[in-house]
């Protein structure tokens, strides 16, 4: 056990994997000689060799689509996008190739796919985005993200055996900024598992990534006045874990939906809806979401937090559910 | 429109109406590879029929004229080399061992692996039994891109094994045929492109496609070697392709071969082609690769009319037999839809 | 008047708005010489000349940002995807150039883009797809779907006139399946108003494109059992009416969202989770969805049917919704 | 990695430790051209400070040691030609009005137009006051296809107007830079591709972005003319440029020019170009731009060495006077956030 940051969790991740197993190998853009725009791959160009950790030139399409091939061949490519905002750029690869491959033939295709995301740091339009929404709408992907340092190892462990394509969003603004105790030694977090991240009788909060500690803090600031909330951190967006929330709006009657990504076609619609329908008869207040405005994300400061949920509008939406 | 192109329809260095090799093929083999192009022709001529009757549904797309490429190509693979070819590619699968018989239980949506209805007949991928690679069928030239992975998985596990992408004219521009040989290209990896120029993509014509006169003009862009040559000459593509396949499996990296040919047919059944001028059918109908083929076979080749009529005839008797046994298998069952979703 | 198909509705609005505003051209693959893999612009090349009838080389990404930029600097491209699937390689120029264009820098670009989807023809997993989801969640972007010639013709014509971008899904289904008396002069079609397409009491199903034929046969069938269902053609996903549907739920206390397009995290759970959060005081039963399955469209008959929501699976909700 | 790297750091042809001109220019547009080098230069060393000292957030990147590429291209611009530069084309700006203080004020998000905080200082477009164009400026090569897209628009109207993508050389490698590349050539669109080949894509050195060692070595995919040229030479810039431009503006199609130059900087300033040779650090820094410009004007130029000196101070003076201005601007109100998502 050491305390490592998320950033570090990842790295120790990606590190053990490729230890353990010779078949995973790294792609993305300056990872290798400059260890990746964050650094999560300081040091692995010389542990592990050029043949293992690739410096591609700037083609997200066509590197996805050589990390599919070379999946389905065998290897466990992980690749990573500068940003999250650059999958669009291989976007048809990811949808078209990767989703549907094991369904047209049956042949597994082990790939996953790294993508920095979210803002907060004024990021402007294109390093700032929050692109889940795009993918969990593609039968045969596994989408998920994590927020906390345990989880974001465990779950890109999964991800890595996993044999099928799986998205990983993980949040920059996270990277330094959550710590914890994590088990040295390799562990799993089931993929399409929730979590239930602080418990609660009186409010579900669904959420995930950074919003989970935006959440939590609201959370507390709830139970100092009276009210405790259970905060479920999906964690999974697909396959998604209805189970884990469902039970907890039938112990709450109340559900709020809280993500980073713009509200409008987010995924938060899709689990209120869930919730709407399988909860319907325990419901004691409308399933309320909180999200981004539906608007690009601005660069400046004011403008951002303006446009992001914070926890003053997770609170008040809290609030109002509560007294509904 | 198109019927105002010039009546040069190929550059005279690469027009033949006559072919010959001088490898020395037994006459077993030479029939073997006969009877793979005519299954393939047989097989095409069927499926067009079974459109017209409504009995396959959507669409079909035919390899009519073009079935010496990936008969010539695929001829020189081993058989851990990898393969995967877009719509017409029929003769390759033939050549690997595929029956028509499944073929035509795919076109007709049957429950028959590896797809169980999943696919059109006209995409094909499994690896185990034939070497034929799962890629991404529907985008133009996203096969590019996962030819370079499976080729960098040869590599980096330092296989003499190379990666064969059959692509199109048309299936050059997109930005997937960039990006994937450039990646190619920068780690030489053992990548061929094969590209089959057949004078269209769907109606367009190749100058509206591209600003070069040929594909092969754009090797310089990745510093790879190319060549041009005639593609319903069954031996040149051989001895084409063996350069490009011989380079790649030395580790030279990647290979560019443009063949020029013909679509006879439309882009789908459902073209009728109009924007093609009879001279340039005509042109090609004298070049057919099966009759130049039947005309070497029966003259140089030293098979004798009827041995070559009889491999007709026995092809058009295997696809009967093959439609006949595709419409006795089970439609894929609708309890099956969700399966296979993911991989366990 | 006269009665026309859906696609020579289509045919007739380019036609009309090329005649009216030279500034309008026309970029896609096999639409000039060829007349369109569907054929909705045959003699167009003649009327109109090969700089505003453009046939592309397979470059959706590449003829996408062109017709951008042609817009900006004041031209009104109407790009053109063969299949409504292809428009996945364009993807990165749509959602981070035409969307969040006029956001950044205040420069209108009027580009519209079309693309014809949808299944039930055997097209399997690569001409088959409803993309709209992948768009709805894009700030900046319209969003439109028409399921009548009417609506059809009206809807092409607003969104050319319309100077922001411009997402027109044509099904195919519908091309020649579907005739009406559409008027011969020009109108338009608003984007971002729903239409009441059949009026009722007792259900509101809220649904848009192909499925609304389907909606109304099941409607009449229950009206002919005794329900009467109110059914809501959205038409513009982007932006929504959602006053026209919640009025309407307001009305029968009960919904249910239909679209074609996969279930999960498709745009039926946007309009459901708006539904149960608006109307919540006012709903009697859960508010359901009935969507395609969650896979890849299939090729095969019996698969291709099973996947896709039927008027029987209509139904057959609707019935559960009414009698909850 | 990257340090093993020959010392040959630039094709001998291309070098020069000086610089030289055989146009007739005058002292004044001399200082004009100098003026906007090193206003540039000294706006990229304020926001580097700004940047340390936390009143940027973020990130910034500057394009010291690339002025005289964009000042030299745009300097032979006509009024309603478009131009749209990528991250480090501040001079090109400056040279066609743009104002040091509204710079600012955008990097530092104030609520000023036309972005109103909604952009980073290092993108800009304004048509209208400015010929810059709005383009894609997020992922790489997006802007291939749009200024083919703005070129169309200028062939269709029959009018004699150019546009020239700056482009580095990662930008090179991504489909959208074959694909609306191929359009414009097809097409012969005037759009001039400017390559400013500074060594790097972020980290990553040319041999790893393309099996080519000049970008210009792609050209022939493209059937259009390319030319390889020093970018630290405003003379050979303008020389080279105006050749281009020329040739797109006359209706012949694109034209592609490469500038090879060096990216003095990280690439942002919280790089710290760790994997950058000290030996081509130094060749460069005596090959830098303003530094050849300098010696340049106060030698052959005519102009004295106070006259160059109160210049570089006059800039100096600019840039915190813009600092200052725009320090003094209000942040973009909150409630604002919600506008101008759509066009009326
Ligand atoms: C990205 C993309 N856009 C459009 C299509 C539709 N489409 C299928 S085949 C085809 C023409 C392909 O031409 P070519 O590559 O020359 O192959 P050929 O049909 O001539 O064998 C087109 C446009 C597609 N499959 N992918
Ligand atoms: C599609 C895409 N992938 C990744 C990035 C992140 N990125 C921004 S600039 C850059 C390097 C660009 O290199 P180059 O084109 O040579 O320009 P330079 O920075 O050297 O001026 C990268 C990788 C991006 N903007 N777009
Ligand atoms: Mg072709
Ligand atoms: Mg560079």
């Amino acid at each position: 056990m050491a305390v490592i940051t998320y950033l570090e969790a990842i790295s120790q991740a990606l590190r053990d994997e490729m230890r353990r197993d010779e078949n995973v190998i790294l792609l993305g853009e300056d990872i290798a000689v400059f260890g990746g725009a964050f650094k999560v791959t300081v040091g692995f160009l010389d542990e592990f060799g050029e043949d293992r950790v690739i410096d591609t030139p700037i083609s997200e399409s066509g590197f996805t689509g050589a990390a599919c091939g070379a999946a389905v061949e065998g290897l466990r490519p992980v690749v990573e996008f500068q940003f999250a905002d650059f999958i669009a750029c291989a976007f048809d690869q990811i949808v078209n190739y990767a989703a549907k491959n094991y369904y047209r033939w049956g042949i597994p295709m082990p790939v996953v796919f790294r993508g920095p995301a979210g803002g907060g740091f004024r990021g402007g339009p294109y390093h700032s985005q929050n692109p889940e929404a795009w993918f969990t709408h593609v039968p045969g992907l596994k989408v998920v993200q994590p927020s906390t340092p345990y989880d974001a190892k465990g779950l890109l462990i999964a991800a890595i055996r996993d044999n099928n394509p799986v998205i990983y969003f993980e949040h920059k603004h996270l990277y330094r900024r959550i710590k914890e105790d994590v088990p040295d030694e390799d562990y799993v977090v089931p993929i399409g598992v929730a979590d239930v991240k602080r418990e609660g009788t009186d409010l579900t909060v669904v959420t995930y990534g950074a919003m989970v500690h935006k959440s939590l803090a609201v959370a507390e600031r709830l139970s100092r006045e009276g009210a405790e909330c259970e905060v479920v951190d999906l964690r999974s967006l697909s396959p998604l874990d209805r189970d884990t929330f469902l039970a907890s709006v039938r112990k709450t009657s109340r559900a709020l939906v809280v993500h980073e990504a713009q509200l409008t076609g987010g995924f938060g619609g899709e689990v209120a809806a869930i919730i709407a329908q399988e909860a319907f008869d325990v419901l004691d207040a409308p399933v309320t979401r909180v999200a981004a405005l539906d608007i690009p994300s601005p660069f400046a400061a004011s403008l951002e937090d303006a446009m992001l949920p914070t926890e003053e509008k997770i609170y008040t939406a809290a609030k109002n559910v509560l007294e509904y | 429109m198109s019927k105002s192109k010039p009546t040069i329809f190929l550059d005279p260095a690469l027009d033949r109406t006559s072919i010959a090799t001088d490898e020395t093929i037994s006459r077993d083999q030479l029939a073997v590879w006969y009877r793979t192009m005519r299954l393939a022709r047989a097989c095409d001529q069927k499926l067009a029929a079974l459109y017209r009757q409504g009995k396959i549904v959507g669409a079909v797309y035919l390899a009519i004229g073009q079935e010496a490429i990936c008969t010539g190509v695929v001829s020189l693979l081993n058989r851990d080399d990898y393969f995967s070819t877009v719509a017409r590619g029929l003769a390759g699968w033939f050549l690997r061992g595929v029956e028509p018989k499944h073929v035509m239980a795919r076109w007709l949506g049957r429950d028959v692996p590896p797809a169980h209805g999943r696919e059109l007949g006209l995409f094909f991928a499994d690896i185990q039994q034939y070497g034929i690679a799962p890629y991404h069928n529907g985008s133009m030239a996203s096969w590019i891109p996962s030819g370079a992975g499976f080729a960098l998985a040869f590599k980096i596990r330092k296989q003499p094994r190379v990666y064969i992408a059959f692509t199109g004219d048309g299936a050059t521009s997109p930005g997937d045929f960039y990006e994937g040989l450039n990646f190619a290209a920068i780690h030489k990896l053992p990548l061929v492109v094969v590209v089959e120029n057949n004078c269209f993509a769907y109606s367009t014509t190749i100058e509206k496609q591209m600003p070069v006169e040929n594909v092969a003009d754009r090797a310089p862009a990745f510093n790879i070697p190319s060549e041009i040559a005639f593609g319903n000459d069954i031996f040149e593509v051989r001895r084409v392709a063996k350069r490009a396949i011989d380079y790649a499996r030395a580790g030279n990296g990647p290979y560019l071969v443009e063949f020029k040919t013909f679509r006879v047919r439309g882009h789908g059944e459902h073209d009728d082609m109009g924007y093609v001028s009879a001279d340039l059918r005509e042109f090609w109908e004298k070049r057919d690769p099966l009759r130049l083929y039947a005309e070497y076979l029966s003259g140089a080749g030293g098979l004798d009319e009827a041995e070559v009529k009889a491999i007709d005839d026995e092809c058009v008797q295997t696809v009967e037999d093959a439609v006949a046994w595709a419409e006795a298998q089970p439609e894929a069952s609708p309890d099956s839809v969700t399966d296979r979703l993911f991989a366990p």
